[in-house]
């Protein structure tokens, strides 16, 4: 008999991973011994995160690197995704804990649910396997379940967390038949073999793997929330708390797309004819219905999860070019995305107060002039959302638009356009009511610290990738 | 270098001025009003050392922006942006000490036009189209915000209605750029948006340059505006201060005939020549179109602004002439017309402050109580019906001579609108100021007062100086005027033999006249002859 | 011998099953059940196709379906307690505080 | 010398600078002082280039003062300069001449007015104005004048502005002459692009040598030009905007509306001769128009009852007179009327003006007569106007109209002679008629008005004026060779080159396939020595003919004053004469509501309906369907869920 293999495990490449793991336990721990102040916890995964974001170039220079036989990759894209994932989890938390504080959220488990959603996120990220991809996906959802959930007193809350259980599952069903298909016709999980024999023709499109494929569509549709599996975006957005919603907006957004990219970008590219107008479609939709459905919100959170349903449709586009080009777009936008999201919740926080948290757009009318900073802020994110330069929001279009007018989708971008000069209603509403209209009462705003330096840090983001962009275009790129 | 500095001080000033507490409006006001009319003076150093022989851009600067694109930081000057600069940073003083009045959040007031300032200077400057849509888009927002925040009762509709009517045509001009910007990589293997370069390297089959063509002349013909695209401007016009008026049809609008000259004409000659008889017709239609919808006005402001899509079609009609008379017509028109409307909305303001109504019925007989007014306004509204002598007239002769000589029947139907200028100004100018004093509230208005005149009396120099003796305005514009026109010229005459459609249309225009007229006359001739 | 199409048939009608469940029935409780059902359907495809293939992909992938189906099933439970104590109930219909 | 010719313009330019804006401060005499000085001293200096053209080389070209240029447009180099020739001298002699004169005839006329100032301002500006529309060595500087005079009359008619009926004329004067002023524009452009040139000299020295003899190049043009003429020298159809402007102050009527403005057209007609030359089509409408004109103005000249009504019909009559001498290509003849026609029409306007003065202010000449005891001075400065204009030797009407009506019958034909002589007659008679009714008669005067003999300074232009108008006719003495003082003076102005051009036409006809010949026209254009007899024939029979006309006027207003009502009563003939033809209502009916009432449906219907209407559509239809799109978000899980499935079932079909 043969000797058994021993498994070949590469923990550099694994090295983020399991960091934010150790990290996540600890966090487990700690808790138990704090008391009521969790800025210990804070403290701590914040460190974690950031051990995490440096431990991902542990494998240095030599990326692309395979590893667990080609189930996991270290390369461009997971990097640069690890960064946005340790960003924006940073972000939540730090927006978390004045927030916390004022709402009453005092489980300690908060902060080690969003570093294992992390967790999950640089996993769905950077593995090339389909069970990779899957577990992946499941530990992030089933921690944004709970989260949605946390506050266990709010009703709002509860719907939230319930609605994107059941719809979550029941997506996770389609992707799972989906995945099934496609290793049946292919007889593989892993995106490289796949990608070969589909390539060397060895295995020949036939209805069932294309029955996969939109099976796929569908489940990973239902991640990002692009039309028509976007139902739940707007109430979960709405139910969870305000941080967990910026969370939910970027991070997992961003993993699953990242897993969408890997999936139909480098795994079945030779598939593209048949799935490429089905993501288009999905694309043209999703702008239109999230902006059609965002210009009558009058409450911000809802808005803004429309807004973001359009986005993801911009978003689309670039994994429809499927070219170099369209992944450094794709990063490049999750990161600008990123910035201007928590910055935009950040604000949110702060016009919140205890027991209201001020979220109609009749709220923020006046604030242009009481607190001029913070309304100039908020215009900024508003027009870097759609997109007007010199802000992060146009640069990143650009480079979509760009990627997508090389692979030739002329009437894409020209849908994209038009949707974005739709978009800037809803969005220019929200600085009319801010500059346009007279204040309904007078803010009470406590100018809190930590949400503020928040705010800061999209501001300085958005503006640092509208105006000097080069460097990280040059990151996204090479 | 030192033009970056001019164009981008009033937004350093605008970032000072965001300190200053918000009470001290005087020290806010004089601040403003000092930074604009410094920026004024230096751009004036421009034309100073401007080289008038040479139509090549000077004080050029450039540096590395996006490398990763081969986008660069590209400034420059030429013949056909250098009036248009000093205009802007002209018509911002102007503005600023116009609006002396704003009470409410002056010193946002005068931070959203300096900004203003700086985006509209930037778009004449740019000559990276990276650079330009950034200023092109830049410039909507503090137009928004003051539009929105200090304008009339219906601000908000025409404020929104104004930023997104301008983004649809600029959105599909970024798809155009961004579409031109892989063609020249495919071409010449240089990831590059520099204008210069495009203009010079880039080449494209007549149907290319056709779809482009309209991508951007879909923009700047919103912004101009042209015939079917201006209903946008008498909301903007109604709604906005005074202010904001004398910048949106002093200098926006000009945004949009610069963009004709800047990219239509260089990048798509060929495209130019052969859609030319349709832009032309746009262009008559909005000539008088726009006349005789000024005339049946109630409210001065939109009798203006519709007098604005008049006078807007005879600056289409020169820029598609293709010839030296014509350009040069429309570049001198296209400030001529930044003074006289200005001027006109200045008055009208003055009015509209004491009055608190812009309804024409309201008054009457007021040179009687008002006298200065009365002859200031008379000056600048023959001036805006061009009267000889006075600004208005060159820029339109010259238009139309050069129309003339590219195609008649537009030339005359243009000239027509010379007519119609007269009666709707002239009848305005009746019931405004001559018969009896009906309406008792006019019967004590104050006349001028010293701002007002300070106001006013450049506006008046400018305009018969124009007027009388225009050569150091066209100067600045002749050598690159040819240079164009002889681009233009060569690039459209190596397609003429694929096409020609715009001869062709040129001629027959032309043909269709002269026929019409021979079969009159030829045989009557022969008739006296015996 | 089995052939692999009637695995698959079985497995789709199973799934299709489960969907219909989620669509039709009010009972949160149940709705979790007719999810379970499409999971199984799923896995039973899986072992088929890993019974086709003869490799072992399948088996590994069916199992991790199992225990990511228990976690869903933990938190799902969980959230359906909280829910319950706030308002008594598991009909479906009547959570929608958020619409429009 | 002729670089004192700028100065000209300058004066009145600096009196109206002047007056206009420190007028209220320095009081009404220094007002009057620069107001008057201005003109008298441009006077002046046109005496001296005036003097200095008699030492002009024969044959050379007339010098050109070049200010600086204007127009600098690539081909197009326009340059502001003057020009001093035979023509535009004769012109500003009058024009400043006249215009001096009637300066110090405002003095007096004047002199309530509250905005002395303003008027006077105007005045200086419309003598500016028209002075470069004579000396202009272009046709941009000569439009400058053209407008800049219309404006002017445009400020001056509407100088009383409280008046609705002073606006309107004064508006539509200023929007006619717009009209007239397109037409002329675009002869412009028909010359720059004929020509790639717009100086009088070049143009007419190049005209024989590049235009073919009626080719429609040549038609089209002086079509266009010609349209201008009527627009400013108020011909058919053009002309209804004169008579209203009878709302200005009388002097301005006698100096705008009578002598200098209105003749615009004339002068740029003969100054374009070279061009009209070789137009025969457009010559014979010219004169065809003028022919109508003077025929139909002068019928309603004999229906009106306003004393500067009839006097204004009359100006436009005798304009139509000068359009037919250009007509027949009499060019010096239409000169020489514009000339005479200036001195007599002022001097009967400011008569009219006189009288209106004593009258204070009634201008219905029902409620005049017997004025003659009262204002001896006015009366008689009246009557020999009236001679002259009616053209009785040797008053000077009598040799310009002769003149005319002698070249229309020979180089013309008998249709024109015919349409002219019956004008005399007409003439003759209302504006006896009008001297009957307002002079002589029992007084009709309203009794609280005390009519009297005005200041000197109204009276002494008169004098001067009625001088002019008996002694003018010396200019022309008709008959004897070279005694036609005028005819030597313009000779070299309006001397033509009919061989070289009509050679030139053949040589491109036949270059172009069809060959044509105008030897026998070349002899018709060729000096022709008329039949002595016949002038005189024709003299006697024109003054029979006006002497006719006076006696009818006498039998009518003086032997049987009860005769007139007689024939006129009831008469629908009469009545259409009398509301001149309605033609102010039948313009306002074709052109003026239906263009309103356009504009109006333009931008209620297609303005704010359509094409704001489609962008507004656009912006509802997307907030309907944003509306629609909320509906779907039910709240409801599986509502959710069952869009899920329906979007797979969808994909699935779609692949």
């Amino acid at each position: 008999m043969e000797p058994i293999p021993a498994p070949l495990v590469d923990l550099t490449s694994l090295a983020p991973v399991l960091v934010l793991s150790v990290f996540t336990m600890m966090v487990l721990l700690v808790d138990l011994f704090v008391g009521r102040n969790k800025s210990v916890l804070v403290f701590i995964s914040l460190t974690g995160l950031l051990m995490a974001a440096i431990s991902a170039f542990a494998k240095g220079a030599e990326i692309p690197v395979y590893s667990f036989n080609g189930a996991y990759v270290v390369d461009r894209l997971s990097i640069f995704f690890t960064m946005i994932f340790c960003l924006s989890s940073a972000l939540a938390i730090l927006l978390s804990v004045e927030y916390n504080k004022r709402e009453g959220i005092r489980v300690g488990e908060y902060y080690s649910l969003i570093l294992f959603c992390t967790v999950g996120m640089i996993v769905l990220a950077s593995s090339t396997d389909l069970i990779m991809i899957f577990i992946g996906i499941e530990i992030v959802s089933i921690c944004l379940y709970v989260l949605a959930g946390i506050r266990r007193g709010d009703l709002r809350s509860n719907e939230a967390s319930l609605k994107y259980f059941l719809l979550g599952a029941f997506a996770t069903g389609f992707l799972l038949y989906g995945m099934t298909l496609l290793y049946g016709t292919t007889g593989s999980v892993k995106l490289l073999t796949i990608a070969e024999r589909l390539n060397s023709g060895e295995v020949f499109t036939n209805p069932l793997m294309l029955m996969g494929v939109v099976l796929l569509v569908i489940g990973f549709g239902f991640k990002v929330a692009s039309v028509p599996f976007h139902m739940w975006a707007p109430d979960v957005y709405q139910g969870a708390p305000t941080p967990v919603t910026a969370f939910m907006a970027v991070g997992p957004k961003a993993a699953a797309f990242a897993a969408f990219f890997r999936v139909f970008a480098e795994g079945i590219p030779e598939l593209a004819p048949s799935w490429e107008t089905t993501l288009s479609i999905v694309a043209v939709l999703s702008m239109f219905i999230g902006n059609l459905g965002a210009i009558m919100q009058t409450n911000i959170k809802r808005l803004l999860a429309f807004s973001s349903v359009s986005h993801v449709g911009y978003i689309l586009i670039a994994v429809i070019a499927k070219n170099t080009l369209g992944s450094a777009s794709l990063l490049f936008y999750m990161l600008s995305y990123a910035f201007m999201i928590f910055g935009i919740f950040g604000i949110v926080i702060l016009l919140g107060r205890e027991g209201n948290e001020n979220l109609e757009l009749e709220n923020y009318s006046g604030l242009g002039f009481k607190h001029p900073m913070l309304a100039f802020c908020m215009t900024l994110f508003m027009l870097s959302l759609g997109g007007l330069p010199p802000l992060a929001g146009f640069v990143a279009k650009f480079y979509i638009f760009q990627a997508a007018l090389k692979e030739g989708f002329l009437w894409l971008v020209i849908i994209a356009v038009l949707n974005s000069a739709i978009s800037f209603y809803y969005y220019l509403k929200v600085i009319v009511f801010m500059y346009m209209k007279e204040p309904i009462g007078e803010f009470k705003i406590s100018l809190t610290p930590i949400t503020l330096f928040v705010v800061a840090i999209g501001v300085l983001g958005t503006l640092e990738l509208g105006i000097f962009p080069g460097p990280v275009i040059f990151l996204a790129q090479y | 270098m030192f033009l970056t500095f001019v164009t981008f001080l009033p937004l350093i000033g605008a970032a000072l001025l965001a300190f200053v507490p918000d009470e001290k409006t005087e020290t806010i006001k004089q601040a403003a009003l000092g930074i604009a009319v410094a920026d004024f003076l230096l751009s004036l150093v421009f034309y100073q050392e401007f080289d008038m022989h040479s139509h090549k851009m000077q004080f050029e600067f450039m540096v590395p922006w996006i490398e990763a694109w081969g986008i660069n930081y590209h400034v420059g000057l030429d013949g056909i942006s250098l009036l248009l600069y000093i205009l802007t940073t002209f018509l911002t003083a102007v503005s600023i000490l116009a609006s002396w009045e704003v009470k409410k959040h002056t010193k946002y007031y005068m931070i959203s036009m300096l900004a203003l300032s700086t985006g509209m200077l930037g778009v004449f400057i740019a000559l990276d189209f990276f650079m330009f849509y950034v200023f092109w888009e830049f410039q909507l927002v503090p137009m928004y915000i003051i539009i929105g925040v200090w304008g009339g009762p219906r601000r908000l509709y025409a404020a929104v209605k104004f930023f997104i009517y301008t983004a649809v045509g600029s959105l599909l001009m970024l798809v155009g750029i961004i579409w031109m910007y892989l063609e020249l990589h495919q071409q010449t293997g240089t990831y590059s948006t520099d204008i210069l370069f495009m203009t010079d390297n880039l080449k494209m089959a007549l149907e290319v340059q056709i779809w482009l063509f309209l991508a951007f002349f879909l923009a700047f013909a919103i912004k101009v505006p042209m015939f079917p695209f201006h209903t946008w401007l008498p909301d903007a016009h109604v709604e906005a201060p005074t202010a904001g008026s004398i910048i949106l049809a002093g200098v926006l609008l000009k945004m949009g005939t610069y963009g004709f000259l800047r990219f239509n004409l260089p990048l798509f000659p060929a495209a130019s020549y052969s859609l030319f008889p349709y832009v032309c017709w746009l262009a008559v239609i909005g000539i008088v179109y726009g006349a005789l919808v000024a005339m049946v006005q109630e409210d001065l402001k939109k009798l203006v602004a519709y007098s604005s899509v008049s006078h807007l079609g005879f600056v289409m009609l020169g820029i598609f002439a293709f010839n030296h008379q014509g350009l040069s017509g429309a570049l001198l028109q296209n400030i001529n017309h930044g003074i006289s409307t200005s001027a006109l909305f200045l008055m009208v303001g003055m009015i509209y402050d004491r009055r608190h109504t812009r309804l024409i019925k309201e008054f009457g007989g007021l040179s009687k109580i008002i006298p200065v007014f009365a002859i200031y306004f008379m000056i600048v509204t023959l001036s805006s019906i061009g009267l000889p002598g006075m600004n208005g007239f060159i820029g339109e002769f010259l238009v139309l001579i050069g129309m003339f000589q590219t195609d008649v029947v537009f030339a005359m139907i243009g000239t027509s609108g010379v007519i119609f200028a007269a009666c709707y100004m002239l009848w305005m100018f009746q019931r405004v100021m001559f018969l009896e004093v009906t309406n008792p509230e006019n019967e004590k208005l104050e006349d001028m007062n010293l701002r007002e005149k300070i106001l006013m009396v450049p506006m008046v120099i400018l305009i018969f100086w124009i007027g009388l003796y225009p050569a150091p305005f066209t100067k600045t514009f002749d050598a690159s005027i040819e240079h164009l026109v002889s681009h233009v010229n060569k690039h459209s005459g190596i397609k003429h033999e694929e096409e020609g459609g715009a001869h062709h249309a040129a001629v027959k225009g032309k043909a269709t006249v002269a026929q019409l007229l021979t079969t009159g006359t030829s045989e009557t001739t022969v008739l006296v002859k015996e | 011998m089995v052939p692999l199409s009637h695995y698959l048939i079985l497995s789709a009608v199973l799934f299709s099953i489960g969907a219909l469940g989620v669509l039709i029935r009010r009972n949160a409780i149940v709705v979790f059940m007719c999810v379970e059902i499409m999971l199984n359907a799923v896995n039973i495809s899986l072992i088929a196709f890993d019974n086709h293939l003869n490799q072992h992909d399948g088996q590994i992938f069916s199992f991790m379906v199992m225990c990511v189906a228990a976690a869903e099933v933990s938190v799902g439970l969980a959230i359906v307690i909280a829910l319950f104590r706030n308002r008594p109930t598991v009909n479906l219909d009547e959570f929608n505080l958020m619409k429009w | 010398m002729v670089n004192l010719a700028f100065l000209v313009p300058l004066f009145p330019l600096i009196g109206s600078i002047i007056n206009g804006f420190y007028g209220l401060k320095i009081g009404k005499d220094w007002v009057s002082k620069i107001a008057c000085g201005g003109p008298i001293l441009s006077f002046l200096v046109v005496l001296c280039l005036w003097v200095s053209l008699f030492f002009h080389p024969e044959g050379a070209p007339y010098p050109e003062q070049i200010l600086f240029t204007w127009v600098p447009a690539g081909s197009l180099q326009v340059e502001f300069g003057f020009q001093v020739d035979p023509l535009s001298c004769v012109m500003m002699l009058v024009v400043t001449g006249v215009g001096s004169v009637i300066h110090v005839f405002s003095i007096g006329y004047m002199y309530e007015e509250y905005s002395y100032y303003r008027y006077f301002a105007y005045l200086n500006l419309f003598l500016f104005s028209m002075l470069l529309l004579v000396m202009g060595n272009n046709f941009l500087v000569m439009f400058i004048g053209w407008e800049g005079v219309g404006a002017c009359s445009y400020f001056l008619i509407g100088y009383y502005f409280e008046k609705k009926s002073a606006c309107d004329a004064a508006t539509k004067a200023f929007v006619v002459n717009r009209i007239g002023d397109f037409g002329f524009l675009i002869g412009i452009f028909y010359v720059f692009q004929t020509f790639g040139t717009i100086d009088f000299s070049s143009v007419m020295a190049a005209a024989p040598t590049t235009l073919v003899y009626g080719s429609e190049t040549v038609t089209l043009l002086t079509m266009f030009l010609f349209i201008g003429a009527t627009g400013k020298s108020a011909q058919i159809p053009l002309y209804t905007w004169l008579p209203d402007a009878m709302e200005g102050p009388t002097p301005v009527s006698a100096l705008i509306h009578a002598a200098t403005m209105v003749t615009a057209g004339v002068y740029m007609v003969v100054r374009c001769n070279a061009l009209f030359n070789l137009a025969p089509l457009t010559l014979t409408i010219i004169a065809l128009v003028g022919g109508g004109t003077a025929l139909m103005a002068a019928t309603i000249g004999c229906t009106q009852w306003d004393i500067k009504r009839v006097l204004a019909d009359s100006t436009v009559s005798q304009l139509g007179y000068m359009f037919v001498a250009c007509g027949v290509g009499a060019y010096t003849a239409a000169i020489f009327h514009l000339v005479t026609h200036a001195f007599f029409k002022a001097c009967l306007f400011l008569g009219s003006g006189s009288v209106i003065h004593a009258m204070h202010h009634e201008q219905d000449i029902r409620r005049m007569g017997g004025l003659k005891d009262h204002m001896p001075i006015t009366y008689l400065t009246f009557l020999i106007s009236t001679i002259a204009i009616a053209g009785i030797f040797p008053f000077s009407g009598f040799f310009s109209k002769d003149e005319i009506l002698f070249h229309a019958l020979m180089d013309g034909n008998v249709i024109y002679w015919g349409m002219g002589v019956s004008g005399a007659f007409i003439t003759a008679f209302y504006m006896f008629r009008l001297v009957f009714l307002t002079f002589h008669g029992e007084s009709r005067v309203d009794p609280h008005v005390h009519p009297h003999e005005s200041p000197a300074v109204m009276t002494m232009p008169l004098i001067i004026l009625a001088g002019l108008a008996l002694g003018g006719g010396l200019l022309g003495i008709p008959l004897i060779h070279g005694w036609h003082i005028l005819g030597n003076w313009l000779e070299p102005v309006i001397s033509f080159d009919w061989a070289t051009a009509l050679h030139h036409s053949e040589t491109v006809l036949a270059s172009h396939g069809h060959h044509e010949s105008f030897t026998e026209l070349l002899h018709s254009k060729g000096e022709h020595h008329p039949n002595v007899w016949i002038e005189l024939l024709l003299m006697a029979f024109s003054v029979a003919v006006a002497l006719s006309g006076i006696y009818m006027a006498y039998l009518f207003y003086r032997k049987h004053p009860e005769l007139p009502a007689k024939f006129t009563k009831g008469q629908w003939g009469f009545d259409l004469v009398q509301e001149k033809y309605r033609v102010d209502e039948l313009y306002d009916e074709m052109f003026v509501k239906p263009t309103v009432e356009a504009s109006e449906r333009l931008w209620k219907d297609a303005d704010m309906k359509g094409v704001d209407g489609a962008v507004n559509g656009v912006a509802q239809s997307i907030g309907f369907m944003s509306k629609i799109a909320q509906y779907f978000q039910s709240g409801f899980v599986r509502n959710y869920a069952m869009f899920m499935v329906m979007g797979f079932v969808v994909l699935l079909i779609i692949i």
